[in-house]
């Protein structure tokens, strides 16, 4: 743990990102005390000042119904970041199981499994999580689950090879021998060994979970007005382009920084946790 | 010392910047090859004496942070004053090298015969494919090799371990160079394999007159094949002499330990020195040589 | 020999997992709430009408019997009506794949044939300014949907710098039969080189928003692999013999390295794929992925399920193709004898 | 190496192919954002009718320059009581060569009802009968006096029956198999000074002018016309600005109407056809199952602001004051009326009598997806009737989703904010598809209207003749749609085009040459285009 600060902390890449990943998460948590117009986040309008270009009052302008965008680009962070937290502490969950299960017992589970991850693996990711979020309401609730629908098949894919590898190895056949249960050698014995690579696969995930919400609301099917996204924003702006760039150039910024950050330090963590 | 030496090493240093300072490897060590000799250089792994191979070989003066002194002189010529491109048209030509593990230093993705045409453009840049094949079918029968078609037109994953390294021989020696740097040869191999590559090996730079530099933690291993031997430990050498003196008379405290340690090994295994001993870092000792 | 092998094998997963797929599909859009009896119908239909439609439908029946129709029409190559165009699903896939594949086809040649020289670059200067400058860049392909580089494309060379086209596949003033749905390729047929030059003029754009991350991708695993490749012993040995360093980098480590890239730049073909959604509505470019967005936001469930599976098994034929490169590019895989 | 040829070869390509080649002939590119549908038995959007405006004739046309109808393919005609008589004019051929006769009228009316999509409801159980009496005569007989039967006409579209029948595949019409329907998506069967060259339901339809028409074209009439779907706003905006564009869809938001007129690459034109945008109530979900709370919403509403976000600039606007339920020029409206304004104190009053509780029931908004601007008028609503108290959330909702909620009126949103328009010059084709009880639920019924005393109005204006008459029977009608809100009637909306210069919009340029229904101005053969 110490190591792995001191190695974020000594890499000037990490440095950045770990600047941005901070700048981020800040302002989503503070958005209530330092956003410049914190009820534009709601169902504001004023038409007076809309669609106005970056000025002293409103840093990066104004939408087409008035409200700050950088107050909203922080309150949008904050949903970004909450569908991060909640997408990836499912996914992971079920694709680790999912993994270890097919990794460790073999066999029939192992093939029934894998296709299965397959299955899923073979629908491009943006591809299945739009179709089910076409099928279902757009709700936030829905996007975490077609998000979440797309992800966990490469946990288990991550945590399968490593289960694999790890159980013809000494300490695995030794834990068996002295008469461990299936359990007690998957999440014990075997578990341990694939957190390092889960811990730098879900950093760099945190961006693409990001990235990909985004994507979905881009197209109209992530989370409904007045709540701020990135992605709508963008979408959002587009049609008024070129005049008004701001409405579109700054969200876009926006999520360029938040998944940059994760990225640069993802990267990082990717070199020291595993060093092959 | 004359002229004639293939290879004169004096007062070599290395040592490594990184950001806190430098650290010193090698502590100024002399060793030299007459021309057909074969020399040993014996010591556990990160005694330095793989570094000295590739200093001589010139790659290691290219690694980042790596800072070379001292005078190393091949075949009289003065290795610092040449020029990168002037090192580099050196090597594969009238020096060349065989590594650890013959199959992984063979490409996996080109054929046998194309490597060997490769190496033989080193010399000649002309030699056409058929030249270069027929080239390559004599040298590889000389490694006894019965069918050297098929090898030539082999992967290297295809063949055998023993087989890989009778190639890597071939290749080595195959543009007559005057000194072959042997890390290591066949310590990836089973005792036997490697032991009968070493033979051929031997009997080969014997015919053919080549100097070498052979690289080992093993002390076994050399004795049927140097000349002389070099022992090294902790960058400097400890104790030089012929291999018979070394073998009979081990007078430094580390040669000793190290000849202690032989009927422990098999095939691929490193010597474990248990206990380290302050009298390792006892001054070199000299056997009294006797050259040609 | 073994290459067929390999297919087959290949071949036969490729089904399993196409019917998987078709299953997962089914599924999802049985599942989902609204009566696809009256969905079909439209607004006016009567109750008898919606009854009728229904047993037409076979929704009145168990579940099981509802997906052996399924995929009986599947195979039949009947995907029902689209609401949204209000012809038949295959029409309009037939007529808007060839725009999606040669937009993909061509952002992946630009991922390879810059993405793998940038990884190749940035692994032989490892540590020094244009790996950095490289890896900064790269990962901030990667950073940003490609909807956010589509827009910044536009915005520069469309709108303030007017060099590339807005919209459409060719000049308005152009008019080219359609035989293979590739522009690109029917401008050849018809012998207009200037058609070919515009068609080429209004695919660059969107193709090249298209490949960024794709780029990014490509060179950071080409550097990985090419790192890794370095400090394979055969590389050493190559130095040891004296070969020059950009020959080491071109023969000895590049194509080594290839392999292992190329089986991933399979998978991000599913990327482009999907990112062919986000950049086709910026471009207004008429292929699949735009019409995909016009059902999938109307929830037009024939088409839906038409557009994923076409695009899924667009996806899986990719693979097998890239499997079937790797194998030949790959001596381990054609010669395996020894090593399996 | 390979970036730099790359980049090369793209610069090349970008200069080599900057400058737009000449144009070979005139050219007219407009768009519009849904999909058309070609075949006139089932369209009946706003794309759809100006397909079919173009490929077809119809029997009567709307008049230029007034109201009501004028002589089209008819010459002339004798109403008694419920048959109507026409005689055709001789002169008129398909664009197959086909000479167009009786039969071919009655055809298209037997196809249309058989079809029983599109426009069909318009005539539905109201027609006994259509038989040709000789080649240029043909004959309706009514089931009962249909006053608006007339004008309901504009919307039969009359079709080639040889070159249908040459075309028709498998289908649930005995002899007729499947009518065409399939054929005639893709393909027109018309008289239309235009013809359908090729059709790509996301990029667009091409039209080829057909130089037999039988009546004359505006000067420089375009010869090919591309007929553009699904351009975004900043596509438009910048075609337009390139002069790759020639006329926008209606829907751009405001500021891009404005931002093109002030570059001065294009000019604007409005279109009043009879068009309200309301903002429909539904009547059977609490809490606006209550008038009173209906009442409230509607006082509460902000109709200045509402106006001020669709004025363009000084001197278009894409809206007009409403007062009542019906737009200006239709039979029942009164100029007198005044204009609706925010009144929040009876907002609050009519509120307190409303059965449930502001807090009791959250209110779902809609706003379709196609049409941007739209978001600011939902977005207001949600500010404003969130502060009275309602739990407002709403949703951006693709068109042909909206007309699959609104089938179901227990679940569709609770407001829904849709431009309807008059499909005939007659108060009818507004009101009764509108409110009428007997409506099954679609779009345009989507406030789920029942009021016994209504409906005996709108079914005696629809069979009384007197025009006086059936001026107070609809002025009745209307006055109870005012107090009863089964919609907040937002503004009267007038259709804004931006017409890049050089190209002339005559029919919409002139008001003696506009027509008043909705759509029908855009004949492309009277505008005229630069060479």
């Amino acid at each position: 743990m110490k190591r792995t600060a001191t190695i974020l902390l000594g890499n000037p890449l990490s440095v950045l990102g770990l600047i941005l990943v901070g700048f981020v998460v800040l302002t989503a948590l503070l958005a209530d005390f330092i956003a410049p117009y914190p009820d534009h986040a709601g169902a504001v309008v004023d038409f007076v000042n809309a669609n106005k270009p970056p000025s002293a009052e409103y840093w990066l302008g104004t939408d087409v119904v008035g409200r700050d965008i950088l107050s909203r680009i922080f309150y949008a962070y904050r949903v970004s970041l909450g569908l991060g937290i909640v997408v990836l502490s499912i996914a992971t969950p079920i694709g680790v199981v999912v993994g270890l299960l097919a990794g460790y017992i073999g066999g029939w589970t192992d093939y029934i499994l894998m296709r299965i991850t397959d299955v899923f693996l073979s629908i491009p990711p943006l591809v299945l999580a739009l179709a089910i979020m076409g099928l279902l309401e757009p709700t936030l609730l829905n996007g975490m689950i077609a998000v979440t629908a797309m992800w966990w098949p490469w946990y288990a894919r991550l945590v399968y090879n490593i289960a694999r590898a790890e159980k013809v190895e000494g300490y695995v056949l030794a834990a068996e021998i002295i008469g461990g249960g299936r359990m007690h050698v998957m999440f014990r014995e075997i578990l341990p060994n694939c957190v390092p690579a889960i811990v730098t696969k879900m950093t760099l995930d945190f961006g693409f979970v990001i990235l990909i919400a985004s994507s979905l609301s881009f197209l109209g099917l992530g989370v409904q007005a007045p709540t701020p996204d990135l992605g709508s924003m963008v979408s959002e702006g587009t049609r008024y382009l070129p005049d008004s760039w701001w409405l579109t150039v700054f969200p876009g910024a926006a999520i360029l920084i938040a998944v940059f950050g994760f990225n640069l330090i993802g990267d990082v963590l990717r070199e020291v946790l595993e060093p092959d | 010392m004359t002229a004639q030496d293939t290879l004169d090493i004096q007062n070599l240093r290395l040592s490594f910047r990184n950001w806190s300072g430098s650290v010193e490897v090698l502590h100024g060590i002399d060793l030299r090859i007459a021309r057909g000799e074969r020399v040993a250089l014996v010591g556990e792994s990160g005694s330095g004496k793989s570094v000295t191979a590739r200093i001589v070989l010139g790659t290691m003066q290219e690694t980042p942070g790596a800072r070379v002194s001292g005078r190393i002189l091949f075949g009289g010529r003065d290795l610092d004053a040449m020029s990168r491109t002037e090192r580099r048209a050196v090597r594969g030509t009238a020096m060349s090298m065989i590594f650890q593990d013959p199959t992984t230093a063979l490409n996996p993705v080109y054929r046998i015969g194309t490597l060997v045409h490769e190496v033989l453009k080193r010399r000649e840049p002309a030699i056409t494919a058929e030249e270069a094949r027929r080239r390559g079918g004599d040298i590889l029968r000389e490694v006894s090799i019965d069918d050297p078609e098929r090898v030539l037109d082999s992967f290297a994953f295809q063949l055998s371990g023993g087989m890989n390294q009778r190639v890597m021989i071939a290749m080595s020696l195959i543009n007559e160079p005057q000194l072959l740097l042997a890390d290591e040869p066949g310590t990836a191999l089973d005792v036997t394999v490697q032991a009968q590559t070493l033979k051929l090996m031997r009997d080969l730079v014997e015919s053919h007159g080549t100097s070498v530099l052979f690289i080992s933690h093993n002390l076994g291993v050399v004795r049927e094949f140097a000349d002389r031997i070099y022992v090294i430990y902790r960058g400097r050498i400890v104790e030089r002499g012929p291999t018979a003196a070394i073998f009979e008379d081990p007078r430094h405290p580390y040669t000793r330990a190290l000849l202690a340690a032989i009927p422990r090994l098999t095939g691929g295994g490193i010597p474990e020195i248990a206990e380290r001993s302050d009298s390792f870092l006892a001054p070199m000792v000299a056997h009294e040589e006797v050259m040609g | 020999m073994r290459i067929l092998t390999r297919l087959s094998i290949r071949l036969a997963t490729t089904v399993l997992v196409l019917f998987g797929v078709s299953v997962l599909i089914f599924l999802i859009a049985r599942i989902i709430p609204g009566d696809p009896a009256r969905i079909a119908l439209g607004p006016r239909a009567s109750e008898a009408q919606v009854e009728q439609m229904r047993r037409t439908l076979h929704l009145d029946e168990p579940l099981f019997a509802q997906y052996a129709h399924f995929v009986g029409d599947l195979f039949r190559g009947d995907l029902g009506i689209s609401l949204y165009t209000n012809r038949p699903v295959t029409t309009d896939i037939a007529q808007f794949l060839p725009a999606t594949l040669e937009l993909v086809i061509l952002a992946g040649i630009m991922m390879i044939a810059i993405g793998l020289p940038l990884g190749a670059i940035s692994a032989r200067y490892r540590g020094r300014w244009a790996d950095h400058v490289i890896r900064v860049l790269t990962l901030m392909t990667v950073s940003a949907p490609s909807f956010v580089w589509a827009v910044v494309l536009v915005l520069l060379f469309s709108y303030y710098t007017p060099l590339f086209p807005i919209a459409g596949r060719i000049a308005e003033t152009i008019t080219i039969p359609p035989v293979t749905g590739f522009m690109l390729i029917d401008t050849l047929i018809a012998g207009r080189w200037d058609g070919f030059l515009s068609a080429l003029h209004h695919v660059f754009l969107p193709a090249f928003a298209l490949s960024l991350s794709g780029i990014g991708q490509a060179a950071r695993l080409t550097r990985a692999n090419m790192i890794g490749t370095y400090e394979q012993p055969y590389i050493e040995m190559a130095q040891a013999y004296g070969f020059s360093e950009r020959r080491i980098a071109a023969r000895y480590a590049f194509k080594p390295s290839l392999i292992p890239s190329l089986t991933i730049i399979g998978l991000d073909f599913a990327a482009l794929l999907g990112n062919a959604f986000l950049v086709e509505t910026i471009f207004a470019w008429p292929g699949l992925s735009r019409y995909g967005v016009g059902v999938i936001l109307q929830k037009d469930l024939n088409a839906i399920v038409g557009t994923v599976m076409i695009i899924s098994a667009t996806f899986l034929i990719a693979n097998l193709i890239v499997d079937l490169l790797v194998s030949v590019i790959n001596p381990r895989i054609r010669y395996a004898e020894r090593s399996e | 190496m390979t970036r730099s040829v790359l980049l090369t070869s793209a610069a090349i390509l970008a200069l080599g192919l900057a400058a737009p080649p000449a144009l070979a002939e005139r050219i007219l590119r407009l768009d519009e954002a849904p999909i058309g549908e070609m075949d006139p038995a089932k369209g009946t959007d706003y794309a759809d009718t100006v397909l079919a405006i173009n490929l077809y004739d119809t029997l009567v046309y709307p008049r230029q320059g007034g109201s009501g109808v004028q002589p089209h393919l008819a010459t002339d005609w004798t109403i008694e009581g419920p048959v109507y008589t026409f005689s055709l004019r001789d002169d008129v051929t398909f664009n197959s060569g086909n000479p167009l006769t009786a039969e071919d009228v009655v055809f298209s009316f037997e196809r249309m009802m058989a079809l029983g999509q599109g426009n069909s409801g318009l005539f539905e159980g109201r027609v006994q009968g259509a038989e040709a009496v000789d080649a240029h005569t043909v004959r309706f007989t009514l089931t009962e006096p249909f006053a608006p039967f007339l004008a309901t006409l504009v919307r039969l579209p009359v079709v080639d029956k040889a070159t249908v029948m040459a075309n028709i595949g498998a289908g649930d019409f005995g002899e007729f198999g499947d009518y065409a329907s399939e054929w005639m998506s893709q393909n027109s069967a018309g008289s239309g000074p235009y013809v359908a060259e090729s059709h790509d339901p996301q990029t667009e339809t091409v039209l080829v002018y057909e130089p037999d028409y039988f009546l004359d074209p505006a000067e420089n009439h375009p010869e090919r016309v591309r007929y553009r779907y699904g351009l975004d706003a900043s596509t438009v905006r910048a075609l337009m600005a390139r002069g790759e564009h020639d006329i926008s869809s209606q829907w751009l938001p405001p500021e891009v109407f404005a931002a093109l007129a002030d570059e001065g690459a294009a000019h604007l034109v409005t279109e009043a056809g009879l068009t309200g945008e309301y903002f429909k109530l539904n009547t059977r979900r609490p809490p606006l199952d209550d008038v009173h709370c209906r009442r409230a919403l509607a006082y509460a509403f902000d109709y200045d602001t509402l106006l001020q976000l669709v004025r363009i600039n000084d001197d278009t606007t894409q809206g007009r004051p409403m007062s009542s339920a019906l737009p200006a020029g239709l039979i029942g409206f009164d100029p007198d009326l005044p204009a609706f304004a925010q009144d929040m104190a009876r907002a609050q009053e009519e509120l307190a009598q409303c059965a449930h509780a502001p807090g009791d029931h959250p209110l779902e908004i809609a706003w379709i997806a196609e049409t941007p601007a739209r978001e600011r008028g939902a977005l207001m609503m949600q500010a404003l009737y969130s502060q009275m108290g309602f739990d407002v959330s709403i949703t951006r909702t693709p068109w042909a989703l909206i007309t699959e909620q609104v089938t179901d009126p227990d679940t569709a949103p609770h407001v829904i904010e849709i431009a309807v328009s008059a499909l005939s010059p007659d108060t009818d084709s507004l009101l009764f598809n509108m409110y009428h009880s007997s409506m099954p639920p679609t779009w345009m019924s989507a406030s789920y209207f029942v009021n016994e005393e209504f409906d005996a109005l709108l079914e005696e204006g629809r069979t009384e003749t007197d025009p006086d008459r059936r001026q107070d029977l609809y002025a009745e009608a209307n006055a109870i749609l005012k107090e009863e809100v089964p919609a907040i009637y937002g503004y009267e909306l007038l259709g804004a085009f931006a017409v890049r210069d050089g190209v002339s919009f005559h029919n919409l340029e002139d008001p003696a040459r506009t027509y008043p229904v909705s759509g029908f101005n855009l004949r492309f053969a009277d505008i005229s285009v630069p060479e």
